[in-house]
């Protein structure tokens, strides 16, 4: 029998394959497709202090093997979240993992202090939206203020571990990622959405109505693992690896590079159910492979 | 195009304005969106009936599958109209907007009255089916080779001024259309119901893409809350 | 009758379509398949002061709609190519641009005098390789460096344009755009490849030898696009737009969001006479759009 | 799987050990580069022969071709085997590069050797018509079930080690397989030519992925320079 669990920053999964923020809200839809308990975890519709609409429409472009997304953070607020979503999601046996953006440390700060007494598995820090004006993607971008984030969540959230979402748009991850570690993350996340645009050539408009949106989906698979190799090698905090997951083998070469677990979010546009068929994909490779355990992909690659 | 749908039909109930959220081969990575036009269920099997133009890669992709080919289709999705079999309503579809108004007219059992806008005379689609299903089908085209030269708004604005007793006006149709029709309908006092058009991802309400923004000031999603919406709800002006 | 010529760098192409350094040798090959006249110009396979053999194979991986490379610049020298390349190009009606990369300032000057003297259209300067260890990569991140290399290239090229090519695996791409600029280039090339990744699962081994390489073709075709966008609205230089393009429209996408030309690259491995019908979609656009020059798309898309 | 093409051999030539870049469906964008195993010239259309194994998803694909379906095949590409119709050959394949012998096969008509190895007696391919083309047909297996049990270099040795007169060794299999056959072969003074494999891109010769080091220190490509090269000239090492 293949153990499918694995341990992400102390939490334990039934199976390394969870659901990534925004592209599940808050599971309710999902759920008329299959039981929720089915999910190694579910990262929750991103956050804010108070509640948002996010940006005007079209806010999706199709791209090839991608989309481009500027949904800009739509949500109802993290205290109608707790009020009325995070009950329904305790109802079933998986981890919920609450995802939270801010303007500001304190914005983060105070989301941490509510979600951690409200009782979520995990937090997820999103410090990389590249859909938001204010904060958001400067804090994914620059070393010191990625550190500062993390030390404010980290000082608010109590005993619930904080994983820190990292942006693909820079230079250099690993630099973000050793400032996250230092500020004493439990977890890092990546990739978030790479910046990009489609153009309407005959209306000569953006197809999205805030110009440029965020890429996911299988296009960007060959970055995400990269950067997962990359981070893993930096720093040792365990890693949800993301990125263009459509199937097992995309999740096991996340794994492989480096990644505890695995998010899977744009494929579930194309295929509600992608979440599982990744999972079932991923114990076909580990039971071909002989493993006892899936966990013994993690950072399995052997470079030349 | 007809979709052999196995029990969809029988198990899951069909409203007119309803969609389909159709994968388009394995170039494209998002379904597609398509108006449940018209419905059969049997014990051999249920069928719907799906009207589609061709614009763009999956259109085409669509439009090419030959006959017994399998597609994956996701549905019946969305809210479709509020509508009663007994009620006599003013239906009003532009260009693609019109193969759902057909599922209402045949709901309703001939009683209502059709308005149809098309850009052209041979731009023109389901003229014959909205004839055997309708009390009256009038047609407007923008270039007026065929019907009324004009927009449908017009033709919505002398009927309602003929008989205001249409239990509502039902609208499917580009965004400006249904916001001239709204405002036609609610200076006649009848109550009107859109079908709107959005970009969407997951087609069932989970990834928030397909906002449109409400007259509260709150926004609701086409593929979940709508596609139908009262007219009254939709901030016609954002 | 459409006007389909361009001035890039005040080099007058008959057409906005050429061919992107790497992917099409010195022409030999395709040559055989259609007359080199019928493109806009070509960017031959980069050059490095020495002959180099590149990387060890397997060189290239395959993604979702892109490809992994990592040739590492194998190339005869930029000697052997004046003397047994060059030739051969020049027999053709098309614009030749040389690619030039080099592991200091220095080399680069050197390289740029003798093709300056042997007679190029333009020289492109590749600051942005990321498939070399030493050098390349480092010029494409830095701002400073990438205007070091920019002043020497310059200042060794005589009349012939330097069009400096920008790595999109940066924060910020307008940075270097600006530092290029403020350095004298002539005109930007972007984008070169993404870095990424990928691993067989059953071996464990990436599939490249060298571990990463960079990621181009379909995929990248949308943070090309936003980067051109991008680039066009933060300096006044001409643009020779790629990364992606496969068809006539993508192509406009790229002339709208502010390239004046742009370059087919990985699209010829599926398909090598890729240019040509790009070049005819790219009129098809024009004409269906009523214009009188394809250059009237450029930088014409409207945003929000 | 036959190809029909045209005119393609004619105008051409085909030598054997030269290969076909097949572009297998929407969903790749790398061609998949096949040897190609027969061929015939005719006016009424030349046709190619390919013989492969489904690895991934690109052999896949055309495996599940149905028959009249039109592909895009660019070739014939590369060198072929530098091959006399009056030679007299020890022919070597292993696994999916069986194929390509087979062509050297019928080039020599009936005069040459085969040492053929497969995985498994379950894995052999193309026996009868080795049998009908060659002088003889030698059979290795890596489990036995077949024939030798062992690689096929063994074979080789035991031949070349009985029969020194062959013209030359060709050889077309797994880089290991063919470096210990050119070892043979240079021990018995017996001049070899190898077909190397090696991941692709354009196929032609542009992009320099395919790229192969050799003795000399220079490197030389796969799809343009081979793919058979003279066993001496490789850098067995690298
Ligand atoms: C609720 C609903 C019902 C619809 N019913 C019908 C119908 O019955 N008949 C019909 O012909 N068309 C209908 N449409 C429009 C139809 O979805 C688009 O024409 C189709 O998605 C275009 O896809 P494409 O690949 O051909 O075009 P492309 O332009 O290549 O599509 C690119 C992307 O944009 C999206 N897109 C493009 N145009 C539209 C649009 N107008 N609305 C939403 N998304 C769009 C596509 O879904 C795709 O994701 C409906 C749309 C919605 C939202
Ligand atoms: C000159 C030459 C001749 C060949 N002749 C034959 C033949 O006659 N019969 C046969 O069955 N196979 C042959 N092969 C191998 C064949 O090309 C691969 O099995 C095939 O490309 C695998 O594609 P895939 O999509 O099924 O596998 P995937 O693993 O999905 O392919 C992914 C990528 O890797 C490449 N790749 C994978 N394996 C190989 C390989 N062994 N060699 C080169 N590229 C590879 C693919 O082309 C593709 O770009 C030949 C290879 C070469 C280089
Ligand atoms: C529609 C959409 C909305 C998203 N919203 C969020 C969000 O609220 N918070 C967040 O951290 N990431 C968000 N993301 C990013 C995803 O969680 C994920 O990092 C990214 O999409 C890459 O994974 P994928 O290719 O599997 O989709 C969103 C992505 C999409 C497509
Ligand atoms: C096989 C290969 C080799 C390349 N070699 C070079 C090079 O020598 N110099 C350079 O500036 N860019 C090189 N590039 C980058 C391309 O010129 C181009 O910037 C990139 O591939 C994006 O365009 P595309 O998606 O159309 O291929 C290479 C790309 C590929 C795929
Ligand atoms: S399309 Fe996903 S919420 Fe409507
Ligand atoms: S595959 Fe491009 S040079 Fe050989």
């Amino acid at each position: 029998m293949l153990d499918m669990t694995v341990k992400l920053a102390g939490v334990a999964l039934k199976d390394p394959v969870v659901v990534a923020s925004g592209t599940f809200g808050f599971g309710r839809e999902y759920s008329q497709f299959y039981d929720l308990g089915e999910l190694g975890g579910i990262c929750a519709k991103g956050l804010t202090l108070h509640p948002r609409n996010g940006n005007p429409a079209p806010r999706i472009a199709e791209t090839p093997m991608g989309i481009l997304n500027s949904v800009g953070l739509e949500n109802p607020g993290v205290d109608a979240f707790i009020a009325e979503e995070l009950p329904f999601l305790r109802q079933f046996d998986t981890k919920v993992i609450a995802n939270i953006s801010g303007n500001t440390p304190e914005e983060y700060g105070i989301m941490c202090e509510k979600l951690s007494a409200a009782g979520v598995d995990m937090i997820e820090v999103n410090i990389s939206c590249p859909n938001v004006k204010a904060g958001g993607m400067a804090y994914g971008t620059r070393p010191d203020l990625a550190a500062e984030v993390t030390e404010t969540a980290k000082k608010n959230a109590g005993n619930v571990p904080v994983m820190v979402k990292l942006s693909p748009n820079v230079t250099d991850i690993t630099e973000i990622a050793k400032a996250a570690e230092g500020a004493g993350a439990d977890a890092l996340s990546l990739i978030n959405t790479i910046r990009g645009m489609r153009i309407d050539v005959d209306t000569r408009r953006p197809v999205l109505k805030m110009n440029t949106g965020g890429l996911s989906g299988p296009a960007v698979l060959p970055v995400a693992v990269r950067m997962v190799w990359e981070v893993s090698q930096a720093v040792s905090l365990p890693i949800l690896g993301m990125g263009g997951v459509a199937k097992g083998e995309d999740a096991a070469q996340l794994m492989l590079a480096g990644a505890t677990a695995v998010a899977v979010g744009t494929a579930m546009f194309a295929d509600p159910y992608a979440p599982l068929k990744v999972r079932d994909g991923l114990a076909d490779i580990a039971e071909r492979q002989g493993l006892s355990a899936v966990s013994e992909l993690t950072g399995g690659a052997k470079p030349w | 195009m007809v979709l052999a749908v196995g029990d969809m039909v029988r198990t899951s109930g069909v409203r007119p304005g309803q969609f389909v959220h159709i994968k388009c081969g394995e170039g494209t990575l998002l379904r597609r969106p398509i108006s449940i036009c018209e419905w059969t269920e049997s014990r051999e099997g249920d069928t719907l009936t799906i009207v589609f133009e061709v614009r763009g890669e999956g259109t085409a992709w669509l439009a090419r599958r030959p006959a017994g080919h399998t597609a994956d289709v996701l549905g019946p999705l969305g809210n479709g109209f509020a509508i009663d079999r007994e009620g006599r309503y003013l239906l009003v579809g532009g260009g693609i907007g019109v193969p759902p108004m057909l599922g209402c007219a045949r709901y309703t059992g001939g009683t209502s009255t059709a308005i149809l806008g098309f850009r052209s005379k041979d731009k023109t689609i389901l003229l014959d089916e909205f004839g055997g299903d309708c009390n009256d089908v009038q047609i407007a085209t923008d270039d007026g080779s065929l019907g009324y030269h004009g927009f449908v708004d017009a033709l919505v604005r002398q009927e309602l001024g003929r008989d205001r007793s249409y239990d509502a006006v039902l609208a499917c149709g580009p965004k400006p259309m249904l916001k001239s029709v709204a405002k036609v309908a609610a200076e006649s006092n009848v109550p009107c119901q859109v079908s709107m058009e959005e970009r969407m991802g997951c087609g069932v309400g989970a990834c928030l893409v397909c906002a449109t923004p409400m007259r509260d000031g709150t926004v609701k999603h086409v593929c979940k809350d709508g596609p139908v919406f009262d007219a009254e709800e939709v901030d016609w002006d954002a």
